[in-house]
């Protein structure tokens, strides 16, 4: 039952992973390109996570995948706002339809 | 189950470098830069994978400090690389 | 092995074999750079393909942080490339392409026919690791079989700072002025986790991979973050407490060498009954020590006091 | 496919070292020089591993030897990088 829950979460991610690669590829400007990618980020790897996590049966393992979501969560968060700031020093004007 | 991991490295793998193009076109040094990110965070979706379809547990060492470290190129790249360099600017219109 | 299996490793090392190219011809540096920072990171998993995970870590550490960064804080301080001016003159025709390939034509025979017959050194390191003192095997060669060349290296590294401190000062220290709120709430977030984990590698190094390497290389990231963050060198850090800790890894091996000699006579030679704390304490000199050095070689030159402060 | 395992490892470290040592004698610049030889070495390092596995036990021996590789690789490459940045100040 975990197996194939797991497995669901894990394919899940994976569609998470390829909305990011198409919105990093498709979006017009820096900025909207940012929010794509931190959905690769936060949902596509926590879900890969969450999934890898209900095969597992060791509590460390468990442990540790969290960690490693919550850093790259902490992360992609703390880059994104760097990223941000610094592409409207440089004059990079939001794009506006 | 094997296979369904390894399906699924491959199915990442395929998808990030897809998503090389970004570094190809730019345009800015940022955009780029993003396209750096996301192969970090793939990296990381990758190695956890791979533990699944091999059970190595040292594996998950390596993506936790593949974790650790996703900040550091783009905290790099904004502090020492964008603001004065004019060779990162200059490219917008290069490529 | 499954198809599947073959083709992911198919893509990894052509989308590999295509980064390098693009790493090193590129149309603009920053490209350049960015596409081998990310050939960094599936060598790291090229590293875990191959059964090699100790490699993997220190591969993650070292090759994808660090030198990424090195690079990426050299890129900010060089002038743009004269357009065009890519390749060599004579480059441009001559025959050097077909050198190279000849190259890797010759290389790929070698390692064909080098690879028939397989001895390797397996099984004596296997049956020699009951009185290495450790479990791991890789450490145990890095260590005490071996350990002769590791004290080599950190001598290496050592002469490398060295030689960057006889350059002049710190010119890769100076940092942007653009306000970075998030920055110093992520390092204090990060660096105590840095360290920790360091300790956990070095700990993890006597029973699985793991070890001075990429422990010393995690623990430089944490100080490099600190430094990027706008962390200064403290003054009173600078003189003789930092030339302690950078010496400190091969002033320990060299201890430890010569005094076992006290024992057996031989240089390296662990008394099988100390040689797990002896190993430890090696261990620990070293991989604090790779840290301060490679924190050392990120500044590019010796610190300043002009930019003293505290950290 | 009846290709011995490891096959495609060996023709990617042949590949990767002739890139680096093509980038290293033709490409003007210095910092594409140390790009170019940072690929050529992580080509031996292939090399190296690949051929530690074709034993019968994993041969710890080339790993231990390629993690000395790479950390003498980054400090010869921080060194190279220090003085590149010396010698863009210096030419006009």
């Amino acid at each position: 039952m975990s197996t194939i829950a797991g497995a669901i979460l894990i394919v899940l991610g994976l569609l998470f992973f390829l909305s990011g690669t198409l919105g990093l590829l498709r979006f017009p400007d820096v900025f909207t390109r940012l929010h794509a990618l931190s959905k690769a980020d936060t949902l596509a790897l926590g879900l890969v996570c969450a999934g890898l996590a209900l095969h597992a049966d060791d509590g460390t393992l468990q442990l540790k995948l969290l960690l490693i979501w919550l850093l790259v969560i902490v992360s992609g968060a703390t880059c994104s706002s760097l990223i941000a700031r610094a592409a409207l020093a440089h004059g990079i004007r939001p794009w506006q339809r | 189950m094997t296979v369904f991991y390894f399906a699924g490295a491959l199915f990442l793998l395929a998808n990030v470098v897809v998503a090389l193009a970004r570094v190809l076109r730019g345009p800015t040094a940022a955009d780029r830069m993003l396209s750096g990110e996301l192969m970090g965070t793939t990296a990381v979706a990758v190695l956890l994978l791979l533990y699944g379809a091999t059970g190595i547990e040292a594996i998950i060492d390596v993506a936790l400090v593949f974790a650790i470290l996703a900040a550091m190129a783009v905290v790099t790249f904004v502090r020492r690389t964008w603001p004065e360099d004019p060779a990162v600017d200059n490219e917008r219109e290069q490529t | 092995m499954h198809p599947a299996e073959a083709l992911f490793d198919a893509l990894l090392l052509l989308s590999m074999v295509v980064l390098a190219w693009q790493g090193v011809h590129a149309r603009n540096m920053f490209r350049a750079v960015v596409s081998f920072m990310m050939f960094g990171l599936l060598t790291a998993v090229a590293w875990v393909r191959l059964e090699a995970p100790d490699i993997a870590l220190a591969e993650a550490a070292l090759g994808a942080g660090l030198t990424g960064a090195l690079l990426l804080a050299t890129l900010g301080r060089l002038k743009p490339e004269r357009r065009g001016a890519r390749l060599q003159r004579a480059a441009k025709l001559s025959m050097l392409p077909w050198l190279a390939l000849g190259l890797a034509g010759t290389m790929t025979l070698l390692a064909v026919t080098l690879a028939l017959p397989a001895p390797g050194l397996g099984e004596r390191v296997l049956s020699a690791m009951p009185e290495a003192g450790v479990d791991s095997p890789v450490t145990a060669v890095l260590l005490n079989f071996r350990a002769w060349d590791t004290l080599l290296e950190i001598a290496v590294m050592l002469l490398a700072v060295i030689a960057i401190w006889s350059l002049g000062q710190d010119v890769l220290a100076s940092t942007s002025r653009l306000p970075a709120p998030s920055l110093p709430a992520l390092v204090r977030l990060l660096f105590p986790l840095l360290v920790l984990s360091t300790f956990y590698l070095l700990w993890r190094g006597g029973h699985g991979p793991g070890g001075a390497f990429p422990a010393g290389a995690l623990l430089a990231a944490g100080l490099v973050l600190a430094l990027l963050a706008g962390a200064r060198v403290p003054e009173r850090m600078t003189g003789a407490p930092l030339r302690c800790a950078l010496a400190a890894g091969l002033l320990a091996f060299i201890i430890i060498a010569v005094g076992v000699m006290a024992e057996g006579g031989v240089f390296f030679a662990y008394p099988p009954r100390h040689a797990p704390m002896l190993i430890a304490i090696v261990e620990i000199a070293a991989g604090l020590s790779i840290g301060v050095m490679l924190t050392a070689l990120f500044l590019g030159g010796e610190p300043t006091d002009t930019q003293g402060g505290s950290t | 496919m009846s290709l011995p395992p490891g096959t495609l490892f060996l023709l990617a470290s042949a590949l990767l070292f002739a890139i680096g040592a093509h980038g290293l004698v033709t490409c003007r610049h210095l910092l594409r020089k140390v790009l170019a030889l940072n690929v050529a070495m992580t080509g031996v390092f292939l090399l190296l591993v690949t051929l530690g596995r074709s034993g019968t036990t994993v041969d710890p021996v080339p790993h231990a030897m390629v993690l000395t590789g790479i950390v003498v690789a980054l400090s010869t490459t921080a060194v190279a990088l220090g003085l590149i940045v010396r010698l863009e100040r210096r030419r006009p």
